[in-house]
């Protein structure tokens, strides 16, 4: 079952990547490149592959405009993936991400309507995005409580405050130099919602390959007795994830605010499965010890693709739920095929 | 001139999971193939987000005019901005912009606020004929503002008739298994109430086979609004005493008017509240009722 | 014994071929074992033999090769009794379902607690009265010691004619393994037949009749009486011409450490002081050793052993608090305690470095750090990418001792560290925790093998049955009768 | 992890009841029972201490028509929770029985609208069931996906097809009769919602307990690689599980049909979350291998008691979440307790 359920080849988790050796025979790091990241490149492939069928009714699925509509609809879904990803590495999970998603998101408005700058405000959702994580963590680590149950917990209640603070109001910004956050350009020519998109998930690959603690991700997930005796941090790394988990959530909700000007007590509801979603169509094992950042963007990145592509297309909305899901079945067949190959 | 051009209407509903959306949509779509125009249908899933991105495929497919409900009011003035720098005119069907914007075609609406009133007076009315004065609210989700209005009327009224809201239960998934539950435990906690108001269909069905299973039909009033094959029914049976018919297919057919109006340079309605009128057992059958009915619901959900 | 005609064959295996990726793991392989005779198969780390055991159970598909047993090419896998070296227990399960539920075949059928509870019963009897204590627990709950042998119950109870055995022994203490033996002996007189993976010579010539050797994949010795053979030919047949006996401890091997420790260990009546570069064995039933050892690496929360490090009372809070203060720890129990199963080797060999060196990154000298230690162990992996469960049970062993080459621990603890292992590769540790204590380093051993603690320590504490101690053997004191005596272990 | 990820010990597991040895020494059935069963009777008391506390405010929580209004809806969540668990503990998940009630509802309506008597209306409703559960089974063990891909994906066509098979209207089911199916009384004296119940939870208790084929469940989410070397029919076992939580989704579907008379496309939406809490709450861990058919029920009725416990103390329902959130989390306190005394 395990191995069922790891949609992904293993060879995800290696830890260098440039380095070859004598006894093991030499191959170019492109070559290593294309081992390691099969999966993604499937998914890759997979992604381009809907685009293609669809521009056969719509063959505007290639302009610019809709690409770059895609991509500002994928980022909050991106960033909030990858924060549940590293949760899903230590085979934890995290359904209190849509809520915080819907809390910090009311929190931060309320501070904006009551006349705080954005950057405070935002700082004020930030900081409800941790407080989640941290009380996520605490339970999990130090009561020693089921993920599930725990942050199903906070789900509710995250959901709950996200209404009552605001008397289920949702909350227009006004301030006009808000949507910056989103639409501004730290980086000339590359808008934020793109350039934090791939700093994240640059962040969090190099991370998790890169850094001592980001193998520790994947060792606490892979064994956590093994993890304790070998002095890993374990409690730490458990708790860690969490609070990465609620401040990303909470970050993708101030990207989206920043877009849509608009704060709205549900406005995460349904991202929590969708995130969950992106990591294991991106090869994350429920299971835990395997899972890229590259693969949960990616994920995210398709599930948006097919929501664009079945409204492209025009499919009656009563259908789309089964042409996503026939989809999504095709692209995980093809990264089933994709392993067989190799 | 006008011929020569087969416009596009994109429709983009909060939610298509619900049946009123589904009537709103149902009722551009009749009108935009009586006008000769390409019809497009979008659902946002109740998120602000999707709806944006909905709005930009809408325009990538070439839509030259928007029907719109939107998720919410306060979520509109980036739809507007950015539909005003496109210049694509759009109508509102349900729920209206976001009070101070000006940059639109029509707003197709009910006047929740004012209809609240109104079904709280006939719910308080039911309530002290029935000799009580204490009345019961199966109410949308309070996060949305047609609901928020609703009661505001409602609480309004009921403070103006003397009546006691004891309780207000929101139901989440709009579900009548829901609905039935919920009408429960307000009967359990309050077995003395007289009166049920359901805010809209699913609720008021859910509270209806509450009391019929509980031998109280008739004994407790219930009132709704928006109208469907199911409460009609229960109306006529006297299941439910009252129906505020809201024109779902109306209000699409109106906004569609109103976006080809603005295409084809005809005059357009800015404001366009439709009215909530009170249908009863008694009435139900009358023409006016009737064809009030008709701009509700589309023949294929069910009977009249 | 039987070598008449092949007809007389409980098991035929030839031609074998089996190749994964790359790698041809069988080759040409071939195995016969005859009814009623107990027939070891050896051969070193990665030779093929879980392998072969593997594809003659059906649990893996061969490339090649014909098998038949008791002549049938056609046959029901499920007719044979297994005990795979990795070991298959279902963890929620009670022991009594582990050892009774395999066999049951009837979906509908009805689990009888009190007729199972029996039959477990009698099957954990043949093998050690005192496990049918553990009869309710889940099988999460037993140690390695007892996983094996409730698996050894498991296989002996199945009432199959052909029992294959991957490392039975690998955990038991001297005792059990006599049991195991006598049990044995008993089957075979019943015309069952035993085939037997072990890497300990010395059970090999007291036990089996007859023995095949595989060397990278190949059937090199076919079906040779014991008795016909010596042992230095069954190493060298094993090992190959071109590999040494044991690799000198080159002085490059040597690690560096920064002077020695000295190590004071005290529980009840005992008390002892080790000095720099002793070698501390800990003999007896895994209770007793259990506790020094949970001490020393700070897996309890409150050891029953009290310790002193360069006279400083001193209690490790954790087993990080234990590493960084220069600790090392390798367990045999390797599922459970050691190996990281979705990373790859080189993750698992760099993981304790990682933590005793307090690394924030990833640097690229891990990755030449592995080659060496993979090199040093003789350890032959396709890939440092590849996850651990592409090595051999023992390779996988060795890479745990691995992660440890370079630290050069103030004090090294060993549970069972040679669990699995081959005789080349056993010296080779010899040699290393030799060269560990020769820098200064203490090393505490927990091992079942009297002989490889006779061989290296210089204290010896014995464990009675119950986990109390049972005596202290120095020096010259230090003999496997002796051992054998103080232990209580004298089957 | 997986400690911590287990809600319930793990005596849970233990087959035998009745049985005692020679070895062992002789305790009484019922302090027998108490120790297999003290997670649940923890469960249990947790569920009296809520309503002893609704009771302050209201005291009609404990009239029988009250009591009889929470068992009525929590029926159908209970039958669903059933399959869930046997899902979960072959470690596998199943996302789709939301949308199975939906869908199967639907169906059995569309065919009552047709003029079907109600009994073959059902029948067609759970071929429903089955027919999902069995493409679910079939993706996971024929193919090796992940449960969580496949159901997501078979969650996401059946509610799909919900809506498309009606065009998304609702249908009121007129049939006098029908009600009969879930307030008739085959065994006098007992209302049928209620025997269903206890028959269900009973019978997949008994059948996980005292079957080879429950102990298999077991065995499959307690280590599948092990399993398939002992010969236990794992794949058929997994399948199974599929099938049997498409069933009872569908029977519960049907159940819930005969009391609400009207069948809708979105009825099952909220139920998923549910069913998989109320396993959860009942002691079973998401990594398999553990649970109980009487927590499950116990669950899932603990989840109705509190939704009933709020609706009658009048909390303000943006708080409800809040007030759900946080009873969960002390009764799972309660349990956790319970554990550490014993
Ligand atoms: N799944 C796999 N993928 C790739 N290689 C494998 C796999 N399983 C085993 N091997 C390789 O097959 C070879 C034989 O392994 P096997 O486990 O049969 O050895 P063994 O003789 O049992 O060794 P040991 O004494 O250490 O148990 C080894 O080189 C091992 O690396
Ligand atoms: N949760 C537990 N924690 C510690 N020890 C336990 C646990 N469960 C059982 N045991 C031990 O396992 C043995 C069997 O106890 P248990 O209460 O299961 O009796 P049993 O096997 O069910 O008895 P019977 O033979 O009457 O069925 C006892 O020695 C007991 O101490
Ligand atoms: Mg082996
Ligand atoms: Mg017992």
């Amino acid at each position: 079952m395990m191995e069922a359920l790891t949609v992904r080849g293993p060879e995800k988790n290696m830890a260098a990547s440039e380095e070859t050796s004598a006894a093991i025979p030499r191959s170019g790091s492109a070559s290593r490149l294309l081992a390691t990241y099969r999966s993604e490149i499937a998914l890759a492939v997979a992604i381009l592959l809907i685009m293609g069928v669809v521009s056969f009714w719509s063959p505007q699925v290639f302009s610019y405009g809709n690409i770059a509509n895609v991509a500002q609809s994928a980022a909050p879904l991106v960033i909030m993936a990858l924060g549940v990803l590293l949760v899903i590495i230590t085979s934890g999970i995290d359904l209190s991400v849509g809520s915080t998603f819907s809390l910090s998101g009311m929190v931060a408005g309320l501070a904006m309507s009551a006349g705080a700058a954005w950057p405070l405000a935002c700082v004020a959702g930030l900081a409800v995005g941790i407080a989640v994580g941290a009380i996520n963590g605490l339970l999990v680590t130090l009561l020693g409580l089921a993920p599930f149950v725990v942050t199903l917990i906070t789900y509710a209640v995250g959901a709950s405050l996200a209404f009552v603070i605001t008397d289920g109001h949702s909350i227009a910004l006004l301030d006009p130099t808000f949507y910056l956050l989103n639409g501004g350009q730290l980086i000339p020519g590359v808008t934020n919602y793109v350039m934090f998109c791939l700093l994240g998930t640059i962040a969090i690959e190099l991370g998790l390959r890169k850094l001592v603690m980001g193998r520790w991700v994947y060792a606490v997930g892979s064994n956590d007795k093994a993890s304790r005796l070998l002095g890993i941090p374990v409690n730490g790394i458990r708790a860690g994830v969490y609070v990465i988990a609620g401040l990303l959530a909470a970050f993708s909700s101030m990207l989206s605010l920043s877009y849509i000007s608009n704060s709205e007590a549900t406005s995460g509801a349904n991202m929590m499965l969708q995130a969950i979603a992106a990591c294991v169509i991106g090869g994350a094992s429920l299971f835990g010890g395997t899972g890229s950042a590259v693969g949960a963007a990616l994920g995210a990145i398709m599930i948006t693709v097919i929501q664009n592509g079945v409204n492209l297309i025009g499919i009656n909305s009563f259908w789309q739920g089964s042409v996503t899901g026939l989809v999504i079945l095709v692209a995980v067949l093809i990264d089933r095929l994709a392993k067989v190959r190799a | 001139k006008a011929g020569d051009k087969k416009y596009t209407v994109a429709v983009i509903m909060p939610s298509l999971d619900i049946s009123y959306w589904q009537w709103v949509a149902y009722g551009a779509k009749t009108k935009a193939a009586a006008l000769g125009m390409n019809y497009m249908e979008l659902d946002s899933h109740n998120s602000p987000t999707e709806q944006m991105s909905n709005i930009k495929t809408a325009i990538t497919k070439g839509a030259n005019a928007i029907v719109i409900g939107p998720v919410s009011s306060t979520s509109t003035p980036p739809v507007l901005r950015f539909l005003k720098e496109q210049k694509v005119p759009i109508a509102f069907t349900g729920i209206g912009p976001q009070p101070g914007q000006t940059d639109y075609t029509s707003s197709v609406t009910a006047n929740n606020e004012e209809s609240g009133k109104a079904e709280g007076k006939f719910v308080c009315q039911l309530a002290k004929e029935r000799g009580g004065a204490k009345v019961g609210m199966l109410s949308l989700p309070q996060d949305r503002e047609n609901a928020q209005k609703y009661l505001r009327g409602a609480q309004a009224a009921f403070k103006e008739g003397g009546c006691d809201l004891v309780q207000i239960l929101q139901t989440k998934g709009l579900t009548v298994r829901e609905a039935v539950d919920e009408a429960n435990d307000l009967l359990t906690a309050h077995p003395d109430i007289t009166a049920i108001y359901g805010m809209y269909d699913e609720a008021a069905t859910g509270a209806a086979k509450v009391l019929q299973t509980r031998n109280l039909v008739g004994k407790i009033g219930v009132v709704t609004a928006d109208g469907s094959p199911t409460t009609v029914k229960l109306l006529r049976d006297g299941v439910i005493q009252g129906l505020f018919l809201q024109e779902a297919g109306g209000q699409g057919i109106e906004a569609t008017q109103q976006v080809y109006n603005a295409l084809t340079g005809k005059p357009t309605v800015k404001e366009m509240p439709l009215t909530e009128p009170l249908v009863t057992a008694k009435d139900v059958g009358s023409p006016e009722a009737q064809a009030k009915l008709k701009r509700v619901y589309p023949p294929s959900a069910g009977q009249y | 014994m039987s070598r008449s005609a092949s007809t007389t064959f409980v098991l035929e295996a030839t031609d074998i071929e089996k190749t994964f990726g790359a790698t041809n793991v069988l080759q040409k392989a071939r195995l016969r074992v005859a009814r009623g005779e107990i027939h070891a198969l050896l051969g070193g780390n990665g030779a093929g033999k879980s392998t072969l055991i593997r594809i003659v159970s059906g649990s893996l598909h061969r490339d090649a090769g014909a098998i038949q047993v008791s002549g049938q090419s056609n046959y029901d896998a499920g007719a044979i009794a297994v005990v795979f070296q990795e070991l298959a227990l279902l963890p929620d399960l009670t022991v009594a379902e582990n050892i009774c539920l395999p066999h049951r075949r009837d979906a509908f059928g009805r689990v009888d607690a009190r007729h199972m509870r029996a039959q477990a019963a009698r099957a954990l009897a043949v093998i050690d009265p005192a496990l049918i204590a553990l009869l309710a627990l889940p099988a999460s709950r037993l140690d390695l010691h007892q996983r094996q042998l409730v698996e050894i119950a498991r296989a002996l109870s199945s009432g199959a004619q052909l029992i294959l055995l991957d490392e039975p022994t690998a955990n038991l203490t001297f005792a059990d393994s006599e049991r195991l033996f006598t049990a044995l002996r008993r089957l075979t007189q019943q015309g069952i037949s035993i085939l037997l993976v072990s890497h300990r010579m010395s059970e090999i010539r007291t036990v089996a009749d007859v023995c095949t050797i595989l060397r990278d994949g190949k059937s090199v010795v076919d079906r040779r009486p014991l008795a016909e053979i010596s042992d230095e030919e069954i190493v060298r047949a094993m090992m190959g011409e071109g590999r040494e006996k044991a690799t000198a401890p080159a002085g490059a091997a040597a690690p560096a450490t920064s002077g020695g420790v000295t190590l004071g260990l005290a529980k009840d009546r005992l008390a002892l002081t080790l000095a720099p570069g002793s070698v501390l064995g800990l003999a007896g039933a895994p209770e007793g050793p259990a506790g020094v050892i949970a001490a020393l690496i700070g897996s309890a929360s409150h050891p029953a052993w009290s310790i002193t490090v360069n006279g400083e009372p001193r209690r490790f809070r954790s087993p990080a608090d234990a590493i960084r203060s220069g600790v090392g720890y390798v367990s045999g129990d390797r599922a459970e305690k050691g190996v990281l199963a979705t990373l790859p080797i080189v993750d698992n060999l760099a993981a304790a470095g990682r933590v005793a060196r307090k690394r924030w990154l990833v640097s690229s000298g891990e990755v030449q750090d592995a080659l060496g230690a993979l090199k040093r162990l003789a350890i032959k992996a396709n890939s440092l990418y590849a996850l651990p469960q592409t090595l051999s049970g023992g390779t996988q062993q060795k890479l745990l001792i691995a992660r440890w080459l370079d630290l050069a621990p103030k004090i090294l603890v060993l549970e069972e560290p040679t669990r699995g292992v081959d005789i080349g590769t056993k010296r080779e540790i010899y040699n290393i925790i030799g060269v560990v204590a020769a820098a200064g380093s203490i090393v505490v051993w927990w091992s079942t093998e009297f002989s490889e603690l006779a061989q290296t320590c210089d204290h010896v504490i014995a464990f009675d049955l119950h986990g109390a101690i049972s005596g202290l053997l120095k020096q010259d004191e230090i003999t496997e009768v002796a051992m054998t005596r103080a232990t209580g272990m004298a089957a």
